[in-house]
């Protein structure tokens, strides 16, 4: 049985929507709305959906950077979101994070010594100067980056090579869990191969979990074990990823999966073209959310919400038709 | 021979856009040929900075001058070449018989007029139609790239439409004169999937309906298998490999094209690792002597390093840009992993 | 073999990387370079402040004492001359010193005012920007208030019953002009903690002073030195028009504001250089500044290269 | 687009008490007795002592304040101490002369500077481009009092076009000189602004797609730029007025027009402290104001705006 090493019960997040003369908050944008995974130790969880389905606010909300409205976020038997600043500070010892935009997430004014030292001395995790400088520069040679680069200013540096530096800043700390957000999808393709490929080796060599978000399911394939899909501030499936893409259970999942384009022209698939765009947040569709795209949605889904449950061998899916 | 040449649409020779800067000369295309034929879609592939969008531009005749400027070669529109074209002339071609889609459907709508007003403009030009049946028309054009309510939407401004249907908007508009050609740079690479997947199909609904030639640009070798019926792949400022669309994907003979092809996942086979290309594109300004590829390259030895090869044809309708092709042909059929599994 | 290490080494340099490292500030002053105008507007302020740091060394002449009671009527609005290169005013007094002079008291007022209001402007911008909500909601108030006086006005109202002096000036400017750098730095504080690298830093426990020294503000520095510059200008000019109306530094310290409104009655009578030099004198330094900020904002901007 | 007029409007509010409660600072941090120094030495201990109850100077500090706040909506300003005219009486005899200076300046300003701003960007590093940035830098940097100088000295004195200070009887040629020192300043920086918005908005997507459609030179850069790049200088606008009504305190002294301007300045010379109440008071009302015009008017420029 594996070990869950984080745990998400239940998680929202709200954000306030205000409009009219007074600027009061007429409605919410329910990004995340009652969501609940787990990630099991040395595996990665791969978050797929659409822009604006709520993937990247639920990896933040997890880490506290956004503060959650409800919901649990269990890490190591310990509830994240309830812990004080001091105690916030020291599990983030254990969780980290990577940003999608590698020339917004380094400070441009700090050499990449400074960026990946920080956490260093953050953690008091080096006993002198020395010793920081020598952990810096083994770092940047895991992640492929000779250390005499340690002197320059992120500038300097190519996206991908920014991308490593973002990468090391977060295993500077030797953490258990990584939430990486669409850590390759701002990268060219031939670059995304190498990022994909330095993060699998250091899951290898470090025993990393990882939560993986991104919308580009070919990418969450390679790299995940698990594959949990989101639309519209909600899980709608969550399987192991070969269950997922051999038979996906929800209709939103099945035409996700039929529209991805694939690099091989003999192959004409049959394309399920979903309808229309994705409603708004701030109002989403009664029932199931999924129902006015859904080309098999019937009269029950646009007045009851479908429950997220297990069917069978860790295989969960919120849809009516499955319970019929 | 002459019989073929009066057969192409578009006939690019020897093109060549440089762009004059502060610290040098940039070769954004650095002499492509290719040829577009009528109904047919060229897809044109290649990672950011290898000059795509470039060729687009100077096809179009709005590459930015200063700094830009097409320094050799002919764009032969329907035998005619549009680099020795008066602005005038060119002001007739553009938006009527060849037009142009672009990446960012957010940016590329003007933010203060209507959709209608901005549909009817070209209409208006290069029918000679009025105002009000460019509207009428406008709405029939925004019917067929499947907007709904067409009447009401004329009438509203593009921060009120989302970003797929701003492209549709976009697509409506460059089709509202019968182009004989839609140049559509990366139209798909803002959008999320299901939306791509609706504006890809559009786009070759209507290519059936309306007949015209498509030239693809794009980075997503998925896009590419998708919608061209030839290919050309390009890497800093050239064509490295030029086929038709089934041969490119089963027989890639240039390097780089099948370094491209092993470094994306594949949704129906599981590797353990992916085949990724080292290295990086090499800087504009400064590229290595011989063939562009050599810093990144697997194969490359002597030759490489000092002559830049030419595009020579490989096999019946597939050209390539590489000394050794022939050796990489060798590799493949003995199954070796040129991009090693590195770590 | 040696194509291996001629592969290798291609490969660093075609990833941009030259053979030593450019810190920003380098970088920026190469792009400054390049700019011509800025480096003309850099010089005029270099040579003003040289001016005005060395002005006793650069002129024989006392700015004050009145040579007609010594020398006589001939010094008296005196033309242009080998002795008197910019002429004399109505007291025999020599144009040039009093120019001279009339840049250390500019430069004075204008730096001093300056680093004030870059002190307050940098934290009550970033105290707003940062944490927002209701501190934001004050000190954003009191910036829109202030906003809407003329400001020559304002500061003539605060200036007027007062006894002059330069520290009255310099305070009464600097009490209105720290808004213009708040301003600039409240938007620059919003926009920069939104940046993934602030959102990395708190993820790694780094604590919210911690953040706004090493994260934020080195990253506003770079617009807050071009408003500042740009500020000079504006503060040189608000001096003089001060002075001008006489409500600024006060006879006989020399003063080009002064010294136009003192000279301007003559102007028409063909005395033209007592009124003329020192409002080239102004011109050119306000010029200067201008000038050398717009070339900042374009060398500092990390966007353009 | 109502709730965003409304808004707006209301926003206003806010700002206006706290106007009212700096210009009460100001007039209040005096050292001394005010009374006093508006007297100076003439005046006697009854008069002095009628002036204090006259102001309120009596009273603790914040039922004066209150006082005032109500003094003003009520638009009580009081008198002034030299002629005995009302505040507001003031104000409506010098504001016709300060109007006019502003608005024309104004107007000049804007039509010449975005006509000029749009020359220069259409034709960027030509001759007439440098020529036009020459001028704006210049006039940026150029002391109001002096343009106003040389005009004087080159179009009345010597050429004898237009007469030198003063009013005359109140006919428009003794404000062309006035108008067009005014003028000079926000000219200079609406051209700079005009051309480097041209400039970046000529390089958007959406210029792109309409050079794209084939439209003519003219209609890419009257019809699609022009309207964006309109937004930050209409913004400027309205910033201006402030440094504008700086400026009219020192055009209307260099040719000694009797308008708000030289009130403001004789008020503070004289300790006239209900005037110069008045004054300041009223002048931060216009460019609040006229703030509020322009936010408005983006609802008319910007269609984001509109359907907000």
């Amino acid at each position: 049985m594996a070990e869950k090493l984080l745990e998400v019960n239940n998680l929202k997040k709200y954000f306030p929507v205000k409009a009219g003369i007074f600027k009061k908050t007429v409605a919410y944008v329910k990004a995340v709305d009652d969501v609940s995974f787990f990630v099991n130790k040395g595996e990665t969880l791969g978050l797929v959906g659409e822009s604006g389905c709520g993937k990247s606010t639920t990896g933040r909300t997890i880490l506290r950077l956004l503060e959650a409205t409800a919901g649990e976020v269990i890490f190591e038997g310990k509830d994240v979101l309830s812990l004080n600043k001091e105690d916030l500070r020291n599990i983030r010892r254990d969780m980290q994070i990577i940003f999608q935009d590698p020339y917004a997430s380094l400070n441009p004014r700090m050499t990449v010594a400074d960026i990946v030292g920080e956490p260093i001395d953050i953690h008091n995790l080096a006993k002198n100067k020395k010793e920081r400088n020598e952990k810096v520069k083994d770092i940047l040679e895991r992640v492929g980056l000779g250390s005499e680069y340690m002197r320059r200013y992120p500038h300097e540096f190519s996206g991908g090579q920014r991308q490593r530096i973002g990468v090391a800043r977060a295993l500077a700390v030797d953490p258990k869990l990584i939430i990486a957000d669409e850590p390759v999808s701002a990268l060219d393709v031939s670059i995304q191969a190498q990022v994909i490929n330095l993060l699998q080796d250091l899951q290898k060599d470090f025993g990393l979990t990882y939560l993986f978000i991104a919308h580009d399911l070919s990418v969450v394939k390679h790299i995940s074990d698990r594959i949990a899909v989101m639309y519209l501030g909600k899980i709608v499936e969550m399987a192991d990823k070969t269950e997922l893409f051999d038979d996906p259970m929800h209709p939103y999942t099945q035409s996700l999966l039929s529209a991805i384009p694939e690099a091989d022209p003999t192959k004409k698939k049959e394309r399920i073209i979903l309808e229309g765009d994705v409603p708004s947040p701030v109002d989403p569709p009664s029932g199931c959310r999924f129902h006015p795209r859904c080309p098999k949605a019937f009269d029950k889904c646009s007045v009851e919400e479908p429950v997220f449950k297990d069917y069978g061998d860790n295989h969960f899916a919120a849809c009516h038709l499955l319970e019929e | 021979m002459a019989n073929k040449n009066k057969e192409k649409l578009v006939d690019v020779k020897n093109l060549k856009t440089y762009f004059y800067t502060e610290e040098g000369v940039v070769k954004a295309v650095d002499g492509i040929d290719f040829e577009i034929y009528p109904g047919e879609t060229l897809g044109i592939v290649g990672e950011s900075g290898c000059g795509k969008s470039v060729t687009s531009l100077s096809i179009m005749g709005l590459v930015e001058s200063p700094p830009g400027k097409i320094a050799e070669g002919e764009i032969l529109f329907e035998g005619i070449d549009l680099t020795k074209l008066s602005q005038a002339e060119m002001r007739k071609i553009r938006g009527n018989e060849i037009s142009m889609i672009f990446q960012e459907p957010m940016t590329s709508l003007n933010p203060v007029y209507t959709i209608g007003d901005q549909i009817s403009e070209a209409i208006i030009i290069h029918k000679g139609l009025s105002k009000k049946e460019a509207m009428k028309e406008s709405v029939e054009m925004l019917k067929k790239v499947g907007i709904p309510l067409p009447e009401q939407r004329i009438n509203e401004y593009p921060h009120q439409l989302s970003g797929g249907m701003r492209q549709r908007v976009m697509i409506a508009m460059a089709l509202s004169c019968d182009p004989k050609l839609l140049i559509a740079d990366e139209p798909t690479t803002a959008l999320d999937v299901t939306i791509q997947a609706q504006i890809l199909e559009l786009m070759n609904s209507l290519k059936a309906s309306y007949g015209m030639s498509i030239m693809m640009i794009t980075h997503d070798l998925g896009v590419i298998a998708e919608i061209s019926d030839r290919v050309a792949v390009m890497y800093a400022g050239k064509i490295v490999e030029y086929t038709d669309v089934n041969t490119l994907f089963a027989d890639p003979k240039h390097p780089y094209t099948w370094g491209l092809m092993n470094s994306i996942p594949k949704l129906d086979r599981d590797v353990n690792r992916l085949q990724a290309i080292p290295g990086i594109v090499p800087n504009p300004l400064n590229f290595p002597d011989g063939c562009k590829f050599n810093t990144r390259c697997p194969l490359a030895e002597g030759k490489c390093f000092t002559d830049e090869p030419k595009i020579v044809d490989a096999a019946e309708g597939h050209k390539v840009r590489c000394w050794r092709y022939k050796d990489l042909e060798e590799m493949k059929k003995q199954n070796v992993k040129i991009y090693e599994e590195q770590r | 073999m040696s194509d291996k290490n001629l592969n290798k080494k291609s490969n660093l340099k075609s990833e941009g990387l030259k053979e030593t490292s450019d810190t920003l500030l380098k970088d920026s002053w190469r792009k400054l370079k390049r700019n011509k105008l800025a480096l003309v507007g850099m010089s005029i302020v270099i040579l003003f402040i040289i001016v005005a740091i060395l002005a006793p060394y650069l002129t024989p002449y006392d700015p004050v004492e009145q040579l007609i009671w010594t020398e006589g009527a001939a010094v008296k609005l005196a033309p242009p001359s080998a002795d008197h290169l910019f002429g004399t005013d109505l007291y025999g007094r020599d144009i040039l010193t009093r120019v001279i002079y009339g840049a250390r008291i500019s430069l004075q007022i204008s730096i001093a005012a300056m680093s004030i209001s870059v002190l307050i402007g940098i934290i009550l911008g970033t105290l707003a920007g940062y944490y927002g909500g209701i501190i934001d909601d004050i000190i954003s108030w009191i910036i829109n208030v202030l906003y809407a006086f003329p400001f020559l006005l304002f500061v003539i109202a605060i200036v007027a019953f007062f006894p002059p002096s330069l520290i009255l000036t310099f305070s009464a400017i600097s009490l209105v002009y720290w808004m213009s750098i708040a301003r600039v730095v409240r938007g620059q504080v919003l926009s920069i903690k939104e940046k993934e690298f602030v959102e990395a830093a708190r993820a790694l426990g780094v604590k919210d002073w911690k953040i706004m020294f090493k994260h934020i503000l080195p990253n506003i520095i770079a617009p807050v030195i071009v408003q500042a510059t740009l500020g000079m200008g504006s503060i040189i000019m608000i001096e003089a028009s001060l002075t001008y109306l006489g409500f600024g530094t006060q006879p006989p310290t020399p003063s080009w504001g002064y010294m136009i409104s003192a000279g301007q009655g003559y102007l028409a009578q063909g005395q033209w250089w007592w009124g003329v030099f020192p409002a080239i004198a102004i011109i050119l330094t306000v010029l200067g500044f201008n000038l050398f900020g717009d070339g900042l904002r374009d060398a500092l901007d990390p966007k353009s290269r | 687009m109502f709730a965003y007029f409304i808004r707006r409007t209301l926003g206003v509010i806010p700002v206006i008490l706290g106007v009212i409660l700096v210009v009460f600072i100001l007039t209040t941090i005096v050292p001394g007795d005010p009374a006093r120094i508006m007297m100076g030495q003439r005046g006697d201990p009854e008069t002095l002592k009628l002036i204090r109850k006259e102001m309120g100077l009596d009273e603790p500090t914040h039922v004066q304040l209150v006082k005032f706040y109500k003094d003003v909506f009520t638009l009580n300003l009081g008198r002034s101490y030299r002629n005995n005219m009302t505040v507001i009486e003031s104000i409506k005899s010098r504001l016709p002369v300060t109007a006019t200076l502003a608005i024309g300046a104004m107007i000049i300003a804007v039509v010449l500077g975005v006509s000029i701003g749009i020359y220069s960007a259409t034709h960027q590093y030509t001759w007439q481009d440098y020529l036009s940035m020459i001028f704006s830098l210049l006039g940026i940097a150029s002391p109001v009092y002096f343009v106003g100088l040389i005009m004087v000295i080159i179009f009345a004195r010597k050429l004898g076009w237009v007469p030198g200070t003063g009013l005359g009887n109140g006919e428009w040629i003794y404000y062309v000189l006035p108008i067009l020192t005014l003028g000079v300043r926000p000219m200079a920086l609406i051209v700079r602004l005009t051309r480097s918005t041209m400039l970046e908005v000529v390089h958007q997507d959406y210029v792109k797609t309409a050079r794209a459609k084939g439209l003519k030179e003219k209609a890419v850069i009257y019809k699609h730029a022009l309207k964006n790049a309109l937004i930050p200088v209409i913004t400027i606008i309205g910033l201006q007025t402030a440094s504008l009504l700086s400026g009219v305190m020192l055009t209307e002294t260099i040719y000694s027009l009797p308008g708000l301007g030289r009130l403001s300045i004789q008020a503070v010379t004289n300790r006239d402290f209900p005037i110069i109440r008045g004054v300041v008071l009223f002048m931060a009302l216009v460019f609040v104001l006229a703030n509020l015009l322009v936010d408005l008017s983006y609802g008319f420029f910007d269609p984001r705006i509109r359907y907000e």
